[in-house]
């Protein structure tokens, strides 16, 4: 994670306020800088991210737009075409499918067919995520739908630090980059953010804490809750290495193969389905390029393979890990 | 209460009985009855979420005088309690949606207000907005097929949903076959915190069915008379095989969007008592005591029995049970589920 | 060679020069040759794959005499030909593209006739139909954002493309912020073999103008000197500030859609014969001789010239070398492709 | 691969006769099929499969549909909620994308968001794959774009018989079905397919040819090329197992550990691009559930992870994997 430096000044905020200060340094800084998406000019996003910003940067700026996926994202890539530097909003991740075509046929393929003539400097934010009541569409993640697509490039901090230094990184980026928010550590995860412009590079993960028995890979909400059970697992006598991938696509292969290597153990956790999702690629990776420095096989505690989380308590908790499992499954792997 | 200026004219009531003017109402009150609570319980922290209808209910209630059960088919969409009770749903299905419980027709799994009903023919949708108008395309796409003559779909959505290419596409193609399937938008003047000034070029959406070839029609959805009038019209229409029609029902959402919104942060307090000068609940209340269909007593026996109906049904829903965790497993596929499957 | 009236009458030329005339058939015979060319590489089999735009030439000559270069932008779909040529890009160019060559603008990596140009202010563009529409949707956007009066986008699609949803959403948007635009749809009655009234419930797409509250208007795409007028207005109001306009352009698809499709199994002899009595190009070249534009012997030339030039750009093109392996790795991403990114 | 038994009558013919044959028996066998999509009728499909089907069974239930895919499969959801069976077409999988939304957000969903009140039992064909010059956009595999999503299933059988028996299987299924046709194999691939109404069972994976060496796990166009190489192999004294996955999800993961126990190497072969890959998951379950079984690194042979075939030969001929390539990738395993 980026610490801020003892001559370095910084703030405490949490991931709702990360996003909305490195947003409106991005529109301070850059003219070319739009945002465009529904109910973000007047409400300000219903999070309230891009709050008074219409005010500030007039509408033409900040742009309530019908509700339109797959324009919101194709005017994007227009503007991004003719030199602005657009940020589009998706108000939940789960109203991105009719923007597919846009983000998968088009933006991710404009310098690539073009032969680099064009490019698509867009960045695409995204709240996603469960744990929040919001039942079968409003809590899916979707980074598994987008991660095979050669041409974008996907990320998923969990810090508020990870938040600002990464959103500068997407927003000063000459191509795509989805950029998902987890919307349960909105307000939940609060930590330092120094000041100032800065980036952290897309494709690095972080390791959160060193350990000797077992590798555990995760990212968005699930860091954090890795992170918890880890340190749970730590008065157990079990040293468990946490690593937050912060970036889906590209992967930091470097980093966790390091990791393997000296746990020998692998244990992913995300709260996306399993079938399919991020971990099949970490576990892929990892089974052909470091077999034999492992003492287990490679264990992924996911989501069941349902669609989605139920709207009534019960579901949404049996869909959902907790600390709690993750401790388990990491002892469980650690015992093996 | 609002004036009408009613009392003395012949009231205007396109067929409607005595009857059916009453049911008309009872739907109306019910419907605000409903809404209210919702709020009340996601304040009292018994549910985490409500929406609410407040400003639909007479359009929502004089279209579904319209439909007829047992035949015809309704894809709503959330904002359609009005309709749902109207076509036959009980204050009790509707609260054990609110309640997310087991008994609920879609197991507690889907936000409140996103009935289902086989039985009352009411088709399943989701949360993406204007995904149901295709899968009401399609519906009416099978009537048509199977030469059911006298069957319709009623499929609704909001202005703001018009936007979406889906919607644009579902109505072409209804055009081309001449479908069994009238298209109503309420147009409440909002989505969420977008005024319609920001949604589209020009305000009046009926006026783009010109460019379908199909009839096109705006009316004043305040008025339960007119709006059942408009949509019987257009419903019987495409029953007896004259093809689809867009409808725009004017009305105005009295509340916030729901009850993580607050509209006081992009619409003024003016703008909104403006319409509620309109509100079509006691403007209703005032046409059928004008016109001798109720009394004032009359009214104030059908509140009482609203609120009981309400109450009863809050109480009835909120003492079933949740679904379990293992009923997370279920319906994925027709047989058992599987892990890895 | 059809009749044509005009002899006598006063030529009507929307303000186009004689050289402005010339320039338009000679891009238009530069089409045809061009269209030949590709169809019979095909035959030889030196390309796997060739589109025409037969029937769409006048349209496409017109159009493109109305923009602007160095200030407007085009975003065209696969069958503009003419458009392209029409705004600068070269017959050698053409060829690279129908070649795949590396030096092709996309080095050969897209579809013959999906061109790319950005110093000529062509938007590079995919086989996906309409999703180029938002694109020059954002375009138009970035032009009134800047305030850049005096630049316009013309966007263009055929008449099938219209029923996209992205049609649609792209159409709303810009009618919302009154942008630089024109959305010109050359409707040459067939989407490869649907007809237009499977396509659509009614045939007049400039109608779903008044909808969108734009204006809307139909021209005779077969006439380069009424396109013109017709494109260069519109283009002319989106300069000022006007916003959108709607165009639709009456055409034909006079060959097979590509070289994969046999035309003759959907469609009659007949029919294309009847529509080939009003082929755009011996009208044009009617017009010119009979206004004394172009002489008789002045035309041969043109064509004899014409001819010269596609046989050198596709020698010249041909004997450009193909992309290598290497090639497919870069232009993914800015900066160098690494395996697993 | 289902074989004809002595008594039973069969016919040779090719993939794309196999799609027709049986799209055929089944608008002939129930009223209730319809085919719908961009020039199904008329023309009968730009690969002809369904040519004279509109004369034959009416426009009414072979319909040319206007150019928009989002309500191509939106329009089969509602017929198929109201007790049609209809197939979808998707003229090429390439134009899928603006169809995401219908497919992974409503048709996958409808049985779970209405907990079995309405049922989805939709089929929707596409051809996929490259080698036939189709450039960026007419060449794509799409089936990692779905795999990841409950409530799918998805098939990509390689041979004319397992068309036929899965088309059927799939057509007869009371859930949506993707149905993937490699447009290469469409008239390459000849061979038996037996008369009258047969299914084969989704989530079958077929041993195509056995072997103790190496287990290669492949479908499509690949799989053909897979034995192909095999059989090469097989000359220089190297025993291949080929694996014909066949359905994609489910996944026939008690056929796929059998081999690999048995073997103890495992190869996955695919046209797709690598990263998030069908061989991402079918890797990460070999890992996960027979890590001890496994002599070598699981290897994954895929295309390279760029957004297509270019048009041009040279590129179409990088981006593709040939028979001598697979070869080549299963010597370096079983040499390992
Ligand atoms: C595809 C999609 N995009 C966005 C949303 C978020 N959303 C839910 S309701 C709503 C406003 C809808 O407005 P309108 O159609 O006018 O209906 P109203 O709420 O006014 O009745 C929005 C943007 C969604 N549910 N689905
Ligand atoms: C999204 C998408 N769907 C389908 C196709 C296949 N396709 C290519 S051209 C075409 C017909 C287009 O017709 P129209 O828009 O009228 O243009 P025309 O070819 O007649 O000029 C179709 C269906 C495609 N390229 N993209
Ligand atoms: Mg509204
Ligand atoms: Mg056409």
């Amino acid at each position: 994670m980026a610490v801020s430096s003892p001559t370095q000044t910084s703030q405490i905020m949490n991931n709702v306020d990360a996003v909305r200060a490195t947003l409106y340094d991005a529109m301070k800084n850059d003219p070319r800088t739009v945002i465009l998406g529904e109910d973000v000019g007047a409400r300000g996003n219903v999070f309230l991210i891009t709050k008074d910003f219409a005010k500030e940067f007039g509408p033409q700026r900040v742009i309530d737009t019908p509700i339109a996926e797959a324009s919101i994202v194709g005017i994007a890539v227009g503007m991004a075409m003719e030199g602005l530097r657009p940020i589009a909003e998706i108000q939940f991740a789960d109203f991105i499918y009719p923007a597919f075509n846009q983000i998968v046929g088009e933006a991710a393929k404009t310098r690539y067919r073009s032969n680099g003539e064009y490019t698509c400097p867009l960045v695409i934010r995204t709240p996603y995520g469960g744990g929040v009541r919001g039942a079968l569409s409003h809590s899916v993640s979707i980074e598994a739908l987008f991660y095979h697509v050669p041409g974008l490039k996907i990320l998923a901090p969990a810090f508020p630090a990870d938040v600002k230094g990464l959103l500068n990184a997407a927003i000063d980026d000459p191509d795509p980059v989805l950029f998902l928010e987890h919307k349960k550590t909105y307000r939940l995860i609060k930590g330092e953010v120094p000041d100032g412009h800065y980036t952290i590079p897309i494709g690095k993960a972080n390791v959160l804490k060193e350990g000797s028995a077992l590798s555990v890979v995760s990212y968005g909400l699930y860091v954090h809750w890795a992170l918890e059970a880890a340190q749970q697992l730590e008065q157990e006598g079990i040293s468990v290495e946490v690593i937050d991938l912060r970036s889906i696509r590209p992967m930091d292969k470097t980093t966790i193969l390091q990791s393997v290597e000296k746990t020998r153990k692998l244990l992913v956790v995300h709260e996306d389905n399993k079938f399919g999702g991020i971990g099949a690629e970490i576990s892929a990776m990892v089974a052909e390029e470091a077999l034999f420095s492992l003492d287990a096989p490679i264990r992924r505690h996911c989501a069941p393979d349902v669609p989605a989380m139920g709207y009534a308590e019960p579901l949404e908790h049996e869909y959902m890990s907790s600390p709690a499992k993750i401790a388990e499954a990491m002892r469980e792997l650690a015992r093996f | 209460m609002a004036k009408t200026d009613t009392k003395g004219k012949k009231l205007e009531r396109n067929g409607l009985s005595d009857d059916q003017l009453r049911a008309i109402f009872r739907n109306m009150l019910l419907q605000r009855q409903l809404d209210n609570r919702g709020f009340q319980l996601n304040r009292q922290g018994k549910v985490p979420f409500a929406l609410g209808s407040e400003g639909h209910e007479a359009l929502q209630a004089g279209a579904a005088m319209a439909f007829q059960r047992g035949k015809d088919l309704l894809a709503p969409y959330y904002r359609d309690l009005g309709l749902a009770l109207g076509i036959g749903l009980t204050s009790y299905e509707i609260l054990l949606s609110l309640f997310a419980r087991a008994a609920d027709h879609n197991g507690g799994r889907q936000f409140p207000n996103h009935y289902s009903s086989k039985s009352a023919g009411l088709m399943s949708f989701s949360s993406i907005l204007a995904a149901h108008i295709p899968h009401a395309v399609g519906a009416a796409y099978a009537m048509k097929y199977r030469g059911e003559r006298g069957r319709a779909v009623l499929v609704t959505c909001g202005d703001g949903t018009t936007s979406e290419g889906e919607w644009h596409e579902s109505v072409n193609f209804a055009s081309i076959h001449k479908l069994p399937i009238v298209f109503l938008v309420e147009n409440n003047l909002w989505a969420i915190s977008t005024p319609i000034e920001h949604q589209m070029g020009q305000p009046e959406i009926w006026k783009r069915a010109a460019g379908y070839g199909i009839p096109g029609h705006r009316f004043n959805g305040f008025d339960p008379i007119e709006t059942y009038g408009s949509v019987n019209e257009a419903l019987d229409r495409a029953r007896s095989g004259g093809g689809p029609t867009l409808l725009e029902g004017m009305c105005y959402r009295f509340l916030a969007h729901s009850t993580d919104d607050n509209d006081m942060t992009y619409r003024t307090k003016e703008e909104v008592a403006a319409h509620r000068k309109e509100d079509p609940v006691p403007r209703f209340e005032r046409v059928l005591i004008d016109h001798d269909v109720m009394s004032a007593a009359d009214v104030e026996q059908l509140k009482r029995d609203v609120l009981r109906e309400t109450n009863e049904a809050t109480d009835r829903a909120e003492a079933m049970p949740y679904p379990t965790a293992a009923d997370l497993y279920t319906h994925l596929y027709e047989g058992a589920w599987q892990p890895w499957q």
